[in-house]
């Protein structure tokens, strides 16, 4: 009951969907959509769990007075403030609890969630996403070495890439005569990226797709099942 | 891997150098300029070959989130166009389109030579309509029923320059400038492909690739925009530092600066390997 | 009083701009300070977002509105109900109905998915005449697409050993895996740049006013 | 005599017109096969010598509107974007300028569902082929056929990294990814997550999951349980050691960072689907001296974990990692079905390339199909 039954519907879930993919008729023809609605409500209820075992999380490291307890003092306020907000007032044109907040909206000069979301989340999220231009400086850096053919390889295709799609990389053979523009830096770019790079991702993606599919219906069939655990 | 005091330092340092390489040439611009591709320069001919006293629609089809691409292009269009005498409609596919129309018109107009630029006699501002390819279909027959008032309210018998407008067909040229969908592949599909209106636009540099097809023989695009580079491009061609050329600066500085790290590592690289070769005796260096 | 309030924004974004620049450092107060107050906002904006987006209009307002046309939205419901069940120890397992359900279906999903763009299209893609091209360059680029793809599919093969002469394919995959590694990293730095140069310039422009 | 020649004149263009509107016209609607009722065909055959058509279809009020069209009507024409088993009328108008006559025929059609998409037929074989080669081979390790997997170098680390925590007393950080459950990569990093929670629990070593979404969080919790529970030390299981942080995507990483940099865990996993984030994780790991393996079939991805990590599980890798480490049988004989692809996919390659070079096309398109 506790196991078999969840086996069960896995297995009719998944075979309903490889239905609907080949036939047109009713009712497999809409029912990936309707699915897809499910999942998406179902994950919407599940959130609420996830913020459970955040609070909780942090409030144990508050109450134990573990360290940097309040930073997570900070976290909690900060998530109590934003649901508060967003309850209150609503987001862009959703209305809250109490309504649209027209005076507090007039007096920010927005409400004050979406306040919040402009002025502190999207600098947060914009500026922990800039790390990446020191990030792939660094590792370039440290990880082009001159070293085996295959790190050899790595580097002088990154290098010539690098080069080709700037203005500098232009000037470096733009001298070349007509019958060599093959090797003119942005077309060899181009003509990496075009070809050995295609074959290499079409590889990846075609094996890494052969993974899926073995895995799918290992899933649809109920041999792999560790995302149930344990009978108990 | 072990990680010492040393390689931490060597990191903070790759790290100042990258921000300097990217800050140094936004307060200081150098203004190389790159050479032009010709996909860029067929966008560049559109507008200048095209009479003073016409008109040009410029599509705002993009939203904050891809300002540092698309809004250079904006700006570099609109002077372009200014500059020959021509006049422009804006309008938008996308909700956050007219607030971008406003600013690159109020970017153009800071230019001393466009300050007298006078709204409702040299450029509009349509404001959004939802719907996508179907409010375009419907700017076929009359573009008046689709906007009967511009963004501020206004009516369109109390713009001027609108007197001569009723349907696509009387613009000069279209462009849109595109971070998604509806974009630039619906002006394609209406303007160029039902209307015969030369289509151009600009797109960022990752959704680039997608649109060369279009610019075919046919010319369903007159020319493309693709990313920062294509932008500081067309700001080469109207003789302006702007924008995108100061940013394509800061690029070009920090692929030159990560070309120059991977030298020097590998030198760094290179010393650690014979310092250790001599210490085991230089066997296998 | 809008505008003041907005100037005081950009402050605070200038802030915490800094803030997570500073982990380049090394981990200190401020960022710990910023990475807490991300994480409990981003949890925050998630929850209400997903409400807004999501719960309401999907399923309260249908249900609302005409509740015996939705009636099948009650499964959904339930089965959403049924997840919450995790709280408690003792009614954990009934949150596997649902989990199963998720995870068949989004399986079935995936196989059909996978094996029709990555599989079947990507082997049409590769079936093409390379002397087809029309110069040199093209006629040796069509060549390495299928040289390396044979190659590339082939280095993921598991069940034998790979030594000998069956190994030449394998390291010629290898290589092409490199090269396009290579490349994509080349190819990425430019867009990571421009994050960057969009941090600085609201730094210099927005806040300092000292570029425009 | 003029009137009569006049007349003569008339009646000549009469009896040509008539004979024109009498010559044998057809219009006939018939439904699209193998759709879901979504498309009528519309085919007539009209005598030569119009000069234009007109297509109308009636609307809900059967008032006939001329249809908007993007190509110029030839000989048929196919109505897309209808509703299944609704009545549509259609109306097809020739006129003739010289003549001044039209001809008028009227018909109707109405879109069925049919019962198979048969342009996915090579869809559907590769489907059946692949589905069976991997179950035939799954029954046969069942049965105890015993079946041989090469290497898989990006797997060497986990017991020198479960071996480095133990000797540090440090714990190991295990991160499944950033995508929902929906997606089979975080079921694949979930089932090496329980291989390598058995081990950390046989050497007593701590394991931190923390997760981006909820549900992937339920999942994680209860594989990790009964890892434990098979190793034999249900009692060291931590539950609060599986957290959730955030659904956002950079949230969840500054969280992770965080605790890269003041748990400094021994070795870092980062298996499952990773974005833009994934250099983030593995450069500020790399900071801690942490052992990193990492693993993903996200393609684009791959380059930032290779020049980051010890360790990298590249593509199928990371599916095929779970039945290396667990030498399960029906895991390692599933593995054995996706070989048989890879071979099946080498050989449809070669045939349709050497088909092509031979000027027979119709091998490719019949793959293609289903891509339509």
């Amino acid at each position: 009951m506790k196991r078999n039954i969840p086996l069960i519907l896995a297995f009719v879930s998944g075979l309903i969907v490889i239905f609907s993919e080949f036939i047109p008729h009713r009712p497999f023809s809409s029912i990936v959509d309707s699915l897809q609605e499910w999942f998406m409500i179902i994950s919407g209820f599940a959130m609420l769990l996830g913020v459970m075992s955040l609070l909780r999380m942090n409030a144990a490291k508050v109450s134990t007075r573990s360290p940097d307890w309040q930073y997570h003092l900070i976290g909690i306020i900060s998530f109590g403030l934003m649901v508060l907000m967003g309850a209150l007032w609503g987001m862009e044109e959703q209305a809250g609890i109490l309504g649209q907040g027209a005076s507090i909206s007039a007096w920010l000069g927005k409400k004050p969630f979406d306040y919040t979301y402009t002025h502190v989340f999207v600098p947060l999220s914009a500026t922990l996403f800039s790390l990446l231009a020191f990030f792939i400086a660094s590792a370039a850096y440290r990880a082009f070495i001159i070293r085996t053919l295959e790190s050899n390889l790595l580097m002088i295709a990154a290098v010539i890439v690098i080069l080709g799609r700037t203005g500098f990389g232009t000037m470096l053979t733009g001298w070349l005569p007509e019958s060599y523009r093959f090797w003119h830096l942005p077309n060899l770019a181009d003509y990496i990226m075009q070809y050995p790079n295609t074959a290499a991702q079409r590889a990846i993606m075609i094996s890494a797709a052969l993974g899926v599919i073995g895995s799918g219906l290992r899933i649809i069939l109920g041999i792999e099942r560790s995302y149930l655990g344990g009978d108990k | 891997m072990s990680v010492n005091t040393s390689s931490h330092t060597e990191r903070r340092i790759v790290f100042l150098i990258i921000f300097l390489a990217v800050m140094v040439p936004l307060i200081f611009p150098i203004g190389w300029g790159s050479e032009v591709s010709p996909i860029a320069r067929m966008s560049y001919d559109l507008i200048d070959e095209t009479p003073a006293g016409k008109y040009g629609l410029i599509s705002f089809d993009y939203e904050a989130s891809t300002i540092t691409e698309l809004q250079p292009m904006a700006v570099a269009q609109i002077e372009h166009a200014w500059s020959k005498g021509q006049k422009i409609i804006a309008t938008a596919l996308w909700p956050q389109g007219p607030q971008m129309a406003e600013a690159s018109f109020a970017e153009a107009k800071r230019n001393p030579a466009y300050a007298d630029k006078e709204y409702g006699v040299d450029y509009v501002n349509l404001g959004y309509k939802v719907g996508g390819i179907v409010t375009l279909q419907a700017m076929g027959s009359s573009i008046r029923d689709v906007y009967p008032k511009d963004s501020s309210g206004k009516n369109w018998d109390d713009l001027p320059m609108l007197k001569g407008i009723r349907t696509l067909k009387d613009l000069a040229w279209v462009s849109s400038l595109s971070s998604g969908v509806p974009g630039l592949k619906e002006w394609v599909m209406i303007a160029h492909d039902v209307h015969n209106v030369p289509v151009t636009g600009g797109t960022t540099a990752v959704s680039a690739p997608g649109f060369l097809p279009y610019v075919n023989d046919q010319k369903q695009l007159h020319g493309l925009l693709g990313g920062l580079k294509a932008a500081s491009e067309y700001e080469m061609l109207i003789d302006k530092k702007g924008p995108a050329t100061t940013k394509m600066d800061a690029q070009s500085v920090a692929h030159i600066v990560i070309l120059l790290l991977i030298t020097l590592g590998n030198i760094t690289a290179f010393r650690r390997k014979r310092a250790k070769a001599n210490l085991t005796g230089g066997q296998n260096a | 009083m809008p505008d003041l309030m907005n100037t005081i924004g950009i402050w605070l974004a200038a802030f915490f701009t800094f803030c997570i620049f500073s982990f380049l450092y090394r981990d200190n107060p401020f960022y710990k300070l910023a990475e807490q107050i991300f994480v409990g906002l981003s949890a925050g904006y998630g929850l209400i977002y997903v409400v807004y987006s999501t719960i309401v209009p999907n399923l309260f307002a249908k249900l609302s509105q005409d509740f015996s046309g939705n009636l099948i939205l009650l499964i959904p419901f339930a089965l959403g109900l049924m997840m919450l069940t995790r709280i408690y120890p003792k009614t954990q397992w009934i949150s596997r109905y649902p989990i199963s359900i998720v995870i068949g279906t989004s399986a079935a999903i995936s196989v059909m998915r996978s094996l029709k763009t990555d599989l079947l299209l990507q082997v049409g893609a590769t079936i093409i005449n390379p002397f087809q091209g029309s110069t040199a360059s093209e006629i040796s680029g069509n060549l390495l697409v299928i040289i390396g793809t044979l190659c590339g599919v082939y280095f993921f093969y598991f069940s034998k050993k790979q030594e000998g002469l069956a190994k030449i394919p394998s390291k010629i995959g290898v290589y092409f895996l490199m090269v396009s590694f290579g490349a994509t990293f080349g190819y990425t730095v430019m867009a990571r740049i421009s994050l960057l140069i969009g941090r600085l310039e609201f730094l210099l422009k927005d806040w300092l006013h000292i570029i425009n | 005599m003029k009137h009569i020649y006049y007349l003569l004149i008339v009646l000549l263009l009469l009896q040509s017109a008539m004979l024109w509107a009498n010559t044998t016209s057809s219009f006939t609607i018939s439904d699209k096969p193998w759709d879901k009722g979504e498309a009528l065909i519309l085919n007539w055959n009209l005598p030569d010598g119009y000069d234009r058509l007109n297509l109308q279809k009636a609307d809900s009020l059967m008032v006939y509107q001329d249809m908007e069209l993007d190509e110029p009507l030839v000989s048929g024409f196919v109505d897309d974007n209808l509703d299944p088993d609704e009545t549509y009328h259609y109306r097809l108008i020739a006129y003739n300028d010289a003549l001044a006559d039209s001809i008028f025929i009227e018909a109707q059609g109405q879109p069925k569902e049919n019962w198979f998409y048969m342009h996915k037929l090579s869809f559907l074989l590769l489907f059946l082929i692949l589905g069976s080669a991997i179950v035939f081979y799954v029954m046969a390790a069942r049965r105890g056929k015993d079946f041989y997997i090469r290497r898989i170098s990006g797997l060497d680390s986990m017991e020198e990294a479960i071996g480095r925590a133990t000797e540090k007393g440090k714990p190991i950080l295990f991160v499944p990814g950033i995508s929902e459950l929906d997606d089979i990569q975080t079921i694949a990093s979930l089932s090496i997550l329980g291989q390598l929670a058995q081990r950390a629990a046989e050497y007593n070593t701590e394991i931190i999951v923390p997760c981006r979404f909820a549900m992937v969080l339920s999942a994680a919790r209860e594989v990790v349980k009964e890892a434990y529970l098979k190793a034999g030390r249900p009692d060291a299981y931590r539950e609060d050691r599986i957290f959730y942080l955030t659904d956002d995507q950079f949230g969840y990483v500054a969280g992770i960072d965080g605790i890269i940099v003041r748990e400094e865990p021994a070795a870092n996993f980062f298996l499952g689907s990773f974005y833009a984030e994934s250099l983030i994780l593995a450069e500020t790991g790399l900071s801690t001296g942490a052992i990193q393996t990492a693993g993903t079939a996200n393609a684009h991805q791959l380059p930032f974990f290779v020049v980051s990590c010890d360790y990298t599980l590249i593509g199928e890798e990371l599916f095929a990692a779970s039945a290396y480490l667990s030498r399960d049988a029906q895991q390692v004989g599933s593995l054995k079905g996706h070989d048989f692809g890879k071979l099946l996919v080498i050989l449809l390659i070669v045939v349709g390339i050497i088909l092509e070079i031979a000027g027979q096309g119709w091998f490719k398109s019949f793959l293609m199909g289903a891509g339509s």
